[in-house]
């Protein structure tokens, strides 16, 4: 379990470097499929079936969305930087990553070991099935323990939408 | 350290691509892979968080009587998860279709080419 | 975006439906099985977004699409905003008011009160509003620039 | 009955209907727009009364299980009674403003829609209990003024905006990571029962670390200095009454009250190491380059959102020094800030709306032509370059005379510099947009429409007068409690859960 889970994540980095080094936007987008399918895999690693499905479809319809932005512009990408700039970025975020991955290693013994986490405020969500009726926990929480939460989830997709609708308005200004 | 503790670095490595795709590329589609990059490795975090060893998924098919007994993993990242999901997918979509707006204005991705804007 | 070809076309034609339904099962099973609202939504959505991609974006009245998968979504959200005020009025907001009026067996489509409710509102919420990023995005043409 | 939820249902409920109702009547986004945020700035002042108690709702009824809370809840106690004042107002304020504004751009319906939301994404992170729930107003906020930036659809709105976007969307990831440890490493999510899980591990180095994530996320949407990069790109694309939202409101909600209320309530200042140096020094940052940077700008509102950086670092840079007076100096320049700067954005929509011009170079005379706004900004540049006896004069005085008594005489000598540096840029704006010569360009503007003067002059005024606030009567009622929440600090926990 722990093996595979490491190797899909491991695949899963191999697919970002890939997505974001290639030259041709349109195989970039594909490699970030991979990292998305790896997702889903691992969330079905992981028990959270839940999320497999929603993950796929969203992870599906979102390639779809830039692979039709991409075919509708251009499929080149041609900024590259070169010379001292380009040394000064790479140094700045291989500083910048070294620190931050040195900070973590020494947190990761004080958080609580992978496959034994802490409840504490799940405890009662467990046993949801009682206090909701509904037979899927998930469903228990995000729809009556944290339903608000929700209904902002579900207002950022309306806001997301009229935001879209706003932006792609032919004319912006009367004149 | 913990063998299993691994699982958090690698997602923080994958984390950290994505914020490089970020600062780095000069490219406004790349730039959002960037994001949407970042987006995959926190949600691989709340996962990983949520999982327990000896647990099954959060579903009783049995039934309320059935459900003490059983071991779920913590059904509360999954349900943020599935929060964080739908709002990188709303903020994907606005991103992308301001780069194909910019891209209308100025016919290119590239960010040095657009600069207008006086820093 | 153009069509594609006869054989695409006919195997969208069964597909279609086929995963409509199954967006449609999976809103109403949300409380009971894995999936939800958002999944059920995301579904409906797709087999919509087949269609277009099958038979290509050139013969849809984007206009008339828009407008109506915006309203749609307004008022899919609405409901959701509706059932919560509801739990509002009876004391507190996003109350599971439905379990004490009508408690089901819990394992039965209709139990857990207001989720399967809510599962429904989100679905058309989530169905129109992908479809109107979609439609938005795809038949978007460019000015005189291209 | 409690009713605080209120304050979100009801913009969006407004926000949701607006769609259907836009296809009907055309003047109905004007009209609901602004009924919404009336009644919402009448309930903000009806709940005045409970400033200094802490109310709480529990969202769906979930009471506490074995002491701790399950679902989420909400919190409002003086800090929040404040934060919703200000939010409210101003917010009211734009949304009269933008009746004419918005004329000169096309779908009225979607700007109110999203301008509500953006009020109800505001109001449920100044609301929220719950840490999560603070992420996911946060992102309606931040995803309603991405769109609202770019509304004009010009290629340099759409590229500021996209700016924008990129580093909002990072500074959320971090949020969003920062939230990951945060529920690993304490195994909840409510801000008051993390306090009591954090208060029994202090000074362990994955607090440190969450700390960090929030930090450098927080920084980033309050625009403070090495985290600056978008503002000056966003804020002065947008429209005006927009900007007046942004600098005003959104980055002080945004970026100041969240982490007032994460670093002093549920970590604890003193919990992490440091944290009130960092302050001190981004204050200083900020307020110094700021300052420097916005005295070079030919572009009007890119001036006024050069100067916001700036004035923002005074209020982190109070928030410091962290004494008792000084958290008083930091919330009440907050205030005022919110007042003047969302007036000088409004000003500044005036002058564009009018002659259609924002490069100070070309702009010149309107004295002649617009005296209700050259009046106010007169009234407003005085009162943030903090000239007795206007409101800003009384915040910075506040403010440096903490900065003394801590010890500071350094910064504190710093701060009075900068203050004559703001003065100095708010001169050259008042000289080369109002007074001075009358270009030939703009012989036959007019002053703009009433609504618009109405509420310029509202904000005028009380820009003048909010000295008041710190009579000693006066500031029980208000800046009392919400200074008392500061100070609590992590006492907070005790009084939301003990309640």
């Amino acid at each position: 379990m722990l093996t595979s889970l490491i190797l899909l994540i491991v695949l899963m980095i191999f697919g970002a470097i890939i997505a974001l080094e290639s030259k041709d936007l349109l195989s970039g987008i594909i490699s970030l499929g991979i990292v998305g399918f790896a997702l889903t895999i691992i969330f079905l690693l992981l028990h959270a079936p839940d999320l497999a499905i929603v993950q796929i479809i969203i992870e599906t319809l979102t390639l779809v969305i830039l692979i039709a932005a991409v075919l509708k512009t251009t499929r080149k990408d041609t900024s590259e930087e070169f010379g001292l700039q380009k040394v000064l970025l790479w140094g700045a975020c291989i500083c910048f990553a070294g620190v931050f991955m040195w900070k973590f290693l020494t947190i990761l013994n004080h958080l609580p070991p992978f496959g034994s986490p802490e409840l504490r405020m799940s405890l009662a969500y467990l046993n949801g099935t009682a206090q909701t009726g509904a037979m899927n926990l998930v469903a228990a929480v995000i729809l009556d323990f944290r339903a608000y939460d929700t209904l902002g989830e579900a207002t950022v997709l309306f806001t997301s939408v009229a935001g879209i609708i706003a932006v792609l308005r032919k004319v912006g200004r009367k004149t | 350290m913990i063998e299993s503790q691994w699982v958090f670095v690698l997602a923080i490595l994958l984390f950290l691509i994505g914020l490089y795709g970020v600062l780095v590329k000069r490219n406004l589609i790349k730039i959002v892979i960037g994001l949407m990059i970042m987006e995959y490795a926190i949600n691989l975090v709340f996962a990983l968080i949520g999982y327990r060893s000896e647990g099954t998924s959060p579903i009783s098919f049995n039934g309320a009587e059935q459900n003490a007994a059983a071991i779920f993993v913590d059904p509360l990242p999954q349900a943020l998860v599935l929060t964080a999901i739908v709002i990188g997918l709303g903020t994907t979509a606005l991103l992308v279709s301001f780069a194909v707006r910019i891209f209308e204005k100025y016919d290119t991705f590239d960010v040095r080419k657009i600069r207008k804007l006086r820093g | 975006m153009r069509g594609m070809t006869l054989i695409v076309k006919c195997i969208t034609q069964l597909m279609a439906p086929s995963i409509l339904v199954l967006g449609i099962y999976v809103v109403f099973h949300g409380h009971l099985t894995p999936g939800g609202g958002f999944a059920g939504g995301v579904l409906m959505a797709g087999s919509f977004v087949l269609l277009i991609l099958a038979y290509g974006s050139d013969k849809v009245k984007s206009d008339s699409f828009k407008n109506r998968a915006s309203l749609l979504e307004s008022l899919g959200i609405f409901l959701f905003l509706f059932i919560a005020i509801m739990g509002f009025l009876q004391g507190s907001f996003f109350k599971n008011v439905f379990n004490e009026w009508l408690p089901g067996e819990s394992g039965e489509l209709w139990s857990a009160g207001i989720i399967p409710l809510c599962n429904i509102a989100i679905g058309v919420e989530v169905a129109a509003a992908l479809f109107a990023i979609f439609i938005t995005l795809a038949v978007l043409k460019f000015g005189e620039k291209l | 009955m409690n009713l605080l939820p209120l304050f979100v249902i009801m913009p969006l409920g407004s926000a949701f209907l607006l769609p259907v109702l836009n296809r009907l009547w055309k003047g109905f986004p004007s009209w609901i727009g602004n009924i919404a945020t009336a009644f919402l700035t009448g309930l903000s002042f009806w709940v005045i009364q409970y400033a200094a108690e802490t109310k709480t709702f529990a969202v769906g009824g979930w009471s506490l299980a074995n002491n701790i809370p399950i679902g989420i809840i909400m919190v409002m106690d003086g800090l929040t009674v404040l934060m919703l004042l200000v939010v409210n107002f101003i917010g009211f304020m734009a949304t009269l403003f933008s009746v004419n504004y918005m004329e000169h751009y096309t779908d009225k319906g979607k700007y109110f829609t999203l301008f509500l939301l953006m009020i109800a994404g505001l109001n449920g992170v100044v609301l929220a209990g719950d840490l999560f729930n603070l992420f996911v107003f946060l992102e309606i906020t931040a995803i309603a003024s991405y769109s609202l930036v770019a509304f004009g659809v010009g290629a340099e709105e759409l590229e500021a905006s996209f700016k924008y976007q990129v580093l909002g969307g990072t500074a959320s990831a971090f949020i969003l990571l920062g939230i990951a440890f945060f529920y690993h490493a304490t195994g909840t999510l409510n801000l008051a029962d993390a306090t009591n899980v954090i208060a029994g591990k202090s000074g362990s180095p994955e607090i440190l670390f969450i700390g960090t994530l929030f930090l450098v996320g927080f920084a980033l949407k309050a625009a403070l200095m090495p985290f600056h990069a978008w503002l000056p790109d966003a804020h002065p694309s947008a429209p005006a009454p927009i900007s007046a939202m942004l600098s005003g409101v959104v980055i002080k909600v945004l970026g100041v009250y969240t982490l007032i209320r994460l670093f002093f309530n549920v970590f604890g200042v003193d919990t992490i190491v440091s944290f009130k140096e960092i302050l001190l020094f981004l204050g200083i940052l900020s307020m110094v380059v700021g300052g420097f940077l916005a005295l070079g700008q030919k572009d009007f509102k890119r001036l006024l959102a050069y100067s916001s950086i700036s004035q923002i670092g005074y209020v982190i840079f109070a928030l410091g020094i962290g004494s008792s007076l000084a958290i008083l100096g930091a919330l009440f320049y907050l205030i005022s800030h919110a007042v003047f700067k969302s007036l000088l954005f409004l000003n500044s929509g005036a002058v564009v709306y009018a002659t259609d011009s924002r490069d100070l170079n070309k702009l010149g005379g309107l004295y002649q032509k617009m005296p209700v706004t050259t009046t106010t900004a007169m009234v407003g540049s005085l009162s943030i370059s903090g000239l007795p006896p206007m409101g800003g004069f009384w915040g910075k005085l506040v403010i440096i005379l903490a900065a003394i008594e801590a010890g500071h005489h350094i910064l504190a000598g710093i701060a009075v510099l900068i203050s004559i540096v703001t003065l100095a840029y708010y001169l050259k704006v008042l000289r080369m947009v109002y007074f001075g010569v009358l270009k030939k360009a703009f012989q036959n503007i007019r002053e703009v429409p009433f609504l618009m003067c109405f509420s310029m002059i509202v904000l005028a005024i009380l820009s003048i007068g909010l000295g008041i606030l710190l009579l000693p009567q006066v500031r029980d009622i208000l800046l009392g409690p919400a200074v008392q929440v500061v100070e609590n600090g992590i006492d907070y926990a005790k009084v939301v859960l003990g309640g």
